[in-house]
C-alpha cells in the first residue's frame, strides 16, 4: 500500500502498462519531455524512450488516426488529449473509425486503443478546459468509458483499459488530480465496468461519478445529520452503465439522484433516469432527479462555483425527491 | 450579424457566371499535365523514364518492367479482368442483386500498377473504389460483392490479404495507413531481420482536401514513416471537378511537406507501376514517404446510383476514351508482338468464367440476421449489448409464437 | 395549396429563402450542377448562380467553418452535409466555435448558420449513409435542431431556420424525401420548435419524429383497432424539446412511448423520458418506455428492417405500458 | 490484433534514443533559415528588400517605411507599450488577479508589423497570442484582460475593431478568415465601391498541423479568397519543437495549393510589415491568398502556467535574446539619430502610466452573475433556458431566505 496522488497514480498505471507489454505506447501533445500539462507522464519518455512515448505533431485526429493505424499493427496506443474541449477535431476518428472497426470486419479486428482525457471544471481555467462531454461518446456502440474518483481506481483501471481488447475512452477528473489516496499496486481491483457502492444508505441513492464522487460523499454526510440516511454509488464506467447496481440500491432506498458536470439535457444523466425509472418504477418514491450542468457553454472561471453542482445543490435534490 | 441586405439581382452579374464556369470547367487555371509517362496513348514505348524529384535525377529503368513479357501479359490480363468485374457488378447492380457499385472503369492502370509494386509485406489502405487493388492483393472478388450486397460493411480478412477493409469516410484511412507505418517501424526496430515494408494510403482528388490527408502527411514527414499516399486523380468527386479542390497538380502538395511528390500519367500501367515500386523502396529504406498523384479519368459514373451527364460534356468522356489505360496496353502488346488474337480471346474466356462465378456467388451470399451483429460490437463481454440481446431474441420469438401485429 | 415531396418542399423553402435575402447562400458538396444526391438543390445554381449555391471543397469542416466566418461578415449561409456519417469531420467547428460564438461574444455576436443533414435509415445504402446522430449535437448548448416530418413543414421550417439569428441544425428524413403531401405556400406555420399533436388519443402518448412520425401514426391506428386510444406528437424540434406539450399530454393520458432510430442508449430519448418522469411523476401509470435502435452501429442493409423501431415494435411497447 | 510481444529491452537501442535527440533538438533537419529581411539584428539597414515570389521578382520599396521617421517611431513605441503591456499581465497573473496568462515577449515585431499592415477594412482574426495585434486595432489592452481574469471568454467588439475574438482551439479561426474572406468577395460584387478589403488568420506553428489550416487553405486557393494566412513560427507548440510539425520552412507549404509563401523574419518589424502590406495587396486586388511564415522566438514561457526549462536549453533562449526585436530597432533609430534618450524616457513614462491604468483597470473589472449567461446562449427565446433560468433563481433566493447547508 502507498499513498499517492490521482495524478501520480496514472503515472504509475501507466509505466507499469509500458513495462509489461512492449506494444503499449504514448501519444500526445507535449507529454514527452514536458511529461504532460498535468505531469501525468512525467518522466515516461525518460525512462521508455521516444519510440514509446511519442511527442506527436499538434492534431487530435492524426493522434486517434495514427494510433488505429498502430493498433492494426499490433499496437497499443495510449493517446493523451490535452484537454476535454480539444477532443472534437479528432472526433471523426473516433465516432466513425475507432468505434465502428469491429463491427465494419464482423469481429475480426479490434482496436485496442485508450484515450486518456482530463476533464471537468472547478480548476478556474480558460475556455474549453472545464467541459464534460462524456454523453457525445456513449451514445456511440464500439466504445468504452470510464472515469476513475481515486487513487486507487486510478492505477488499476488505466491498466485495465490499456489491456482491454475495445477501445477505451479514460476520463480522468482533472481538478482531482492531485487528491490523495492509497493504492494497492499489488492487487487488481476487479471489473472497471462495475459501480462501486461507496457508502450505504437506505433512504436515498446517490449516483456519481469522477470528479463529483467526492461531492456526493460529502452530501451524503450533510444529510445524514438532516436524520436522511443516503446511499452513493461511483459509476465508474459510463459505457456500459452496471445498471443492475443502481436498480439493486434504488429498489431498497426508493429514491435516485443522479449528479454529473455535463450539462443535464442530453447527458448521461437521462439515461440512467431513463432506465432505472424503468426498471425500478414500483419501488420509486420520487422521480429520478438530476443533478447537473445548465444548458450553456460551461461558463467563465468567476462563475463556475455558481454552475458546478455542488453539495447544496445535491442537497437541494434530495429535497425535492422527499417532498413526494 | 444583419449588414444592409442587398436587392438580389446585383448578384446576377456577367461576372459570377463567368466565375462560375471557370471554376466547373477550369480551363484556364490548371496546369498542363506534366507527368511521367513510358506507355503513350497511342500504345508507343518511350526509351526510358527519368524525372527530376525533389532535386534527385531518378531514373526509373530498374524499376521498369518494360521487356519482361509474361509480366507485361499479367499486368494486362489483371486489367482487363477488373474491368470485366466491374461491369458484371454493374449488372448485378442494376438486376437488383446489389444495392449499389461503385465501377472502376478507367482507373484500371493506377490501381493494378500501383498494387503490382507491393510486396506482401506492404500493407495497402483502399478507399472504396479500389477494386483492382484488391485483386492484386489477393482478395477474392466475390469478397468485395459482400459489401454492396450489404450483408457486411466488410469483406474479407484483411490481415491475410495485408489490404485493409474499405473506409467510406473520405480521408479517413490514411491516417490508418500512416500509423500502420509507424508500426512497421517500431517491428523493424525490434526485430532488424524482419522483411522491410511500407504501407499505402489510396484517396482520391476530393478526399485530398479533407483535414486527414493534412494530417497523414504532416504526422508521415515528422516520423519518417514509411508510407507511401497514392491518390488517384480521377478529375472528378463526384460532380465536383478537381479544379475545385486544386489549382495545381495535387503531387506538389508533398513539398511543402519536405517529401517527394510525383505525378504519373495514371492510365499508363508500366509507368504507374514503377514509380510506385520506386516510391516504395524509398519509404522501406526508411529515406520516409512519397505521394504519387496518378492522373486519370473515372470513366464511368461516381455510382450506380449517379448520372454524370447532370455535369460533364460526353465530349470529355470521349476525349479520355482515346486514353483508355486497357487499349493503350494492348496496343503495345499487339505492335511488340507479345500476343496475338488468342491470347485476348483466352482471356475473355477467363473472364466469362469468372463472371459467371461472380454471379453465382453472389446470388449465393445469404443475408446476416441481425442477432449474430450483436455479437461483433465489442470483443469483450458488455451488458448492455447482452440486456439488448435478450430483448430482441424474446421479441423475435414472440413474434414466432403470436404472429406478427397489424 | 400545392402538392408536393419533401424534397421539392425543402428545394421550395430553400427557393424562397434565397429569393427573399440576398445574404443567403447555399454551400456543400455536390449541390450545384448536380442539386446534391438526392437533388434537394436541384436548379438553384441555375438560377441563383455560383456564388450564391456553392460546390465547395470536399471538407466538412471546411463547410461548416467558412460558413461561420460568412456569417460574421453578415450572411447567412445554408450548408449541406452529405449525409449524417459524414458530418463528424465538421464536428468540432458545430461544436467548440458555431454553437459558442454566441455566448463567447457575451451575446454580442450571432451566428446563424443552417446546417441541413439528410439522416436515418431505411434507405438500403452502404456505411455511414443511415445514421440519426441528432443526440450528438442536442447536448450541445447554443445549437437548435429541428426535423421535420411532412413537405408543409419541410417548406416552412428550412425558411424559419432560415430566419433565425441562432444556429440551426435541421435533420432531413431522408427516407422520407418522396413523402407527398399539401403545402400551404401562403400562409407560414407556428415556431418550428413546438410540437404538434397529430392524432388525440387517451390512453396513452407515442412521441416520434422525421423518420418515425408515419409509422407512429401507423401504430397508433393498428392499437385502435386493439381498443387502445393512441395520442401522436410529433416531436418537430429536438433542442430544445416542447415539453409543455409532451406533458400535457402525458398528464392525460397517462402512459408514454418515445421512439427514435437512433440507439436508445444515450439517445434524446432518455432526455424526454427522464424530463416526463419528473414532470408528470404522479401521473404515469407506466414507466416511459423507450423504442429505439440497439447499441451497435447502424446494420447493414440487410438487416436494416430488423434493427429500425417498426409499427410492432410501438405496438410491443405500448403492451408492455398496458402492462402495468 | 495481438503480434507477438517483444522484450522492451530491445526498445532501448542507441537509434531510438538518437532519433529522438534529433527530433528534439531538430538541428540536422531544419533548413536554415533562408528569409526577408531589411533590419538585421545588429540593427543595420539593408538597402532594400527583393525576392523571387512564385516565379515573379518582388520589389518590395513601396511597402518598407524605412524612411518614414514619425513612423519608425511609432513601431517602437507599440513594440514597446505592448512589451510592457506583457510584463504588467504577468505580474498581475503572480499576484493571483489574472487565472491565467499568455506572454507575447519575442513575438512585438511579428505583430505589430502585420497588424500595422492592415487597414480599417481588413479583418483580423487572432489565435490567444497576439495581443501586439490587439493593439495595432485599437482594442484596449484591458479588454484583453478580461479574459483571462475569467471574466468573459470574449472581451471586446470585434465589429468595431475588426478584430475578432480569441479563439482557444487551434486553428478554427482560420477557417472563419476564408469564410469572412469569401464574404467580402461578395459585397465587393454587389457594390464595386467598396473599399477593398482582405482578412488575415493567425496561427502559429503547432497549429500549422491541424486539419483546419490545411482546409482553409483549400477553400482560400479554391475561391481566390482574399484572406493572408500569417503563421507565426515562434519555435516552440507549448514544449514540442518546431522541427515535430515541420521538416521544411512553413512557407513552402502555400506552393502545394497554388499561391505564395513568404518566410520573414519575424523579429524584423519593417519586413514583416513590408511583407505584410504586399501580401494583403495581392489578396485585396483578387490575386488570391498569401502564406507568411514569420520566423521568430517566444522568449518566454507559452503561459503562465508553463515552465520551459523543462523542455529546452537556456542556450537557446540567451541566444535568441540577441535578436530581440525591439533592441535591433532601438539600436537602429539611435544610431540613425532618429530617437534619443529623451524619446525613450518619454516612452517608459508613457508605458508606466500605461501599466498602472491597467491594473487599475483590472482589479476594477467585476465577475458577472451566472445569471446572466443564461440571457448569452441563444439569440432568440429558448424554453429550456428560460426553465433553468427560473430554477437557478429560485436556487439561489432560496439560499438568500435560508441560508446555505452544510
Ligand atoms: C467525409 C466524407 N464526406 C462526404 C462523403 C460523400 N462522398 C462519397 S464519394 C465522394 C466523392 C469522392 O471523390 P474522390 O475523393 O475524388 O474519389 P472518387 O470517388 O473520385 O474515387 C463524396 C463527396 C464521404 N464519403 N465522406
Ligand atoms: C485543438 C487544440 N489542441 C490542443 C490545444 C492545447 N494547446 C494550447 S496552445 C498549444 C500549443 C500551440 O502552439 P502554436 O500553434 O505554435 O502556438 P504558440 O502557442 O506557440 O503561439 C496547445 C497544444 C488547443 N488549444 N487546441
Ligand atoms: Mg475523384
Ligand atoms: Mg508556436
Amino acid at each position: 500500500m502507498a499513498t499517492m496522488t490521482i495524478a501520480r497514480a496514472i503515472n504509475e498505471g501507466l509505466r507499469a502498462s509500458l513495462a509489461n507489454d512492449p506494444k503499449t505506447l504514448l501519444m500526445g501533445e507535449d507529454i514527452g519531455e514536458l511529461g504532460g500539462v498535468y505531469r501525468v507522464t512525467d518522466g515516461l519518455k525518460k525512462d521508455f524512450g521516444a519510440m514509446r512515448v511519442v511527442d506527436s505533431p499538434l492534431a487530435e485526429s492524426g493522434i486517434i488516426g495514427t494510433a488505429i493505424g498502430l493498433a492494426l499493427r499490433g499496437y497499443r496506443p495510449i493517446c493523451e488529449i490535452q484537454f476535454d474541449g480539444f477532443v472534437f477535431p479528432g472526433f471523426n476518428q473516433i465516432t466513425t473509425q475507432l468505434a465502428k472497426l469491429r463491427t465494419r470486419s464482423d469481429g475480426m479486428l479490434s482496436a485496442p486503443v485508450v484515450i486518456r482525457i482530463p476533464y471537468g471544471g472547478g480548476i478556474g481555467s480558460v475556455e474549453h478546459h472545464s467541459e464534460s462531454p462524456e454523453a457525445l461518446f456513449a451514445h456511440t456502440a464500439g466504445l468504452r468509458i470510464i472515469t476513475p474518483s481515486n487513487p486507487q481506481d486510478a492505477y488499476w483501471m488505466i491498466q485495465q483499459a490499456v489491456s482491454c481488447e475495445d477501445p477505451v475512452i479514460v476520463f480522468e477528473p482533472k481538478r482531482r488530480y492531485w487528491l490523495k489516496g492509497e493504492v494497492d499496486t499489488g492487487a487488481p481491483v476487479g471489473d472497471p465496468f462495475t459501480a462501486h457502492v461507496l457508502r450505504r444508505g437506505t433512504d436515498a441513492t446517490v449516483v456519481a461519478y469522477g470528479p463529483l464522487v467526492p461531492v456526493a460523499l460529502a452530501a451524503a454526510a450533510a444529510a445524514e445529520e438532516d436524520g436522511r440516511s443516503v446511499e452513493v454509488i461511483d459509476l465508474r464506467s459510463i459505457s456500459p452503465i452496471d445498471f443492475d447496481t443502481v436498480t439493486e440500491s434504488v429498489t431498497r432506498t426508493g429514491r435516485l439522484i443522479v449528479a454529473h458536470e455535463a450539462p443535464t439535457f442530453g447527458g448521461i444523466g437521462g439515461e440512467i433516469a431513463a432506465r432505472i425509472s424503468e426498471r425500478a418504477f414500483l419501488s420509486l418514491e420520487a422521480p429520478v432527479i438530476r443533478v447537473g450542468g445548465f444548458h450553456m457553454p460551461y461558463p467563465v472561471a468567476r462563475v463556475e462555483e455558481q454552475y458546478l453542482p455542488d453539495i447544496d445543490r445535491i442537497l437541494e435534490a434530495l429535497d425535492r425527491a422527499f417532498a413526494y | 450579424m444583419n449588414g444592409g441586405r442587398l436587392p438580389t439581382a446585383e448578384f446576377e452579374v456577367e461576372e459570377v457566371e463567368r466565375a462560375a464556369r471557370t471554376a466547373e470547367l477550369g480551363q484556364d487555371r490548371q496546369a498542363e499535365p506534366d507527368m511521367l509517362r513510358i506507355l503513350d496513348p497511342e500504345g508507343r514505348l518511350a526509351d526510358g523514364m527519368t524525372a527530376g524529384i525533389a532535386g534527385e535525377l531518378v531514373d526509373f529503368a530498374p524499376y521498369l518492367s518494360t521487356s519482361d513479357a509474361p509480366h507485361l501479359l499479367s499486368l494486362y490480363r489483371d486489367m482487363y479482368l477488373v474491368r470485366r468485374f466491374d461491369q458484371e457488378s454493374t449488372a448485378l447492380q442494376r438486376q437488383g442483386q446489389l444495392a449499389l457499385w461503385v465501377p472502376l472503369t478507367g482507373q484500371e492502370a493506377a490501381q493494378i500498377g500501383s498494387g503490382r509494386a507491393m510486396e506482401a509485406q506492404d500493407y495497402a489502405f483502399p478507399t472504396y473504389r479500389e477494386h483492382g487493388v484488391a485483386l492484386t492483393r489477393g482478395v477474392e472478388l466475390s469478397e468485395i460483392l459482400r459489401l454492396f450486397r450489404g450483408v457486411t460493411n466488410g469483406g474479407w480478412d484483411p490481415r491475410e490479404r495485408n489490404f485493409h477493409l474499405y473506409t467510406l469516410v473520405l480521408a479517413a484511412q490514411s491516417l490508418h495507413a500512416v500509423g500502420y507505418a509507424m508500426g512497421i517501424q517500431r517491428d523493424q526496430l525490434a526485430d532488424p531481420s524482419l522483411p522491410q515494408a511500407a504501407s499505402v494510403a489510396y484517396f482520391g482528388d476530393g478526399a485530398s482536401s479533407e483535414g486527414d490527408i493534412h494530417e497523414s502527411m504532416v504526422f508521415a514527414a515528422s516520423f519518417d514513416a514509411p508510407v507511401v499516399f497514392f491518390c488517384q486523380n480521377n478529375q472528378w468527386a463526384i460532380s465536383v471537378p478537381s479544379t475545385v479542390q486544386t489549382r495545381v497538380p495535387l503531387a506538389k502538395r508533398a513539398e511543402g511537406y519536405g517529401f517527394p511528390g510525383v505525378r504519373v500519367d495514371g492510365n499508363d500501367v508500366l509507368a504507374v507501376e514503377a514509380v510506385t515500386r520506386w516510391a516504395l523502396e524509398h519509404a522501406r529504406t526508411g529515406r520516409g514517404p512519397v505521394l504519387i498523384e496518378a492522373y486519370t479519368y473515372r470513366m464511368s459514373a461516381h455510382t450506380t446510383a449517379d448520372d454524370p451527364t447532370k455535369y460533364r460534356l460526353s465530349g470529355d468522356e470521349q476525349e479520355w476514351r482515346t486514353r483508355d489505360p486497357l487499349a493503350r496496353l494492348e496496343t503495345y502488346l499487339r505492335s511488340a508482338g507479345l500476343a496475338d488474337d488468342a491470347f485476348f480471346e483466352g482471356l475473355a474466356d477467363e473472364a466469362r468464367v469468372m463472371a459467371s462465378d461472380l454471379r453465382a456467388a453472389v446470388l449465393s451470399m445469404t443475408a446476416p440476421d441481425l442477432e449474430s451483429r450483436f455479437a461483433a460490437v465489442y470483443a469483450e463481454p458488455h451488458p448492455l449489448v447482452q440486456e439488448e440481446l435478450r430483448f430482441f431474441q424474446q421479441y423475435e420469438s414472440g413474434f414466432a409464437d403470436e404472429g406478427k401485429h397489424a
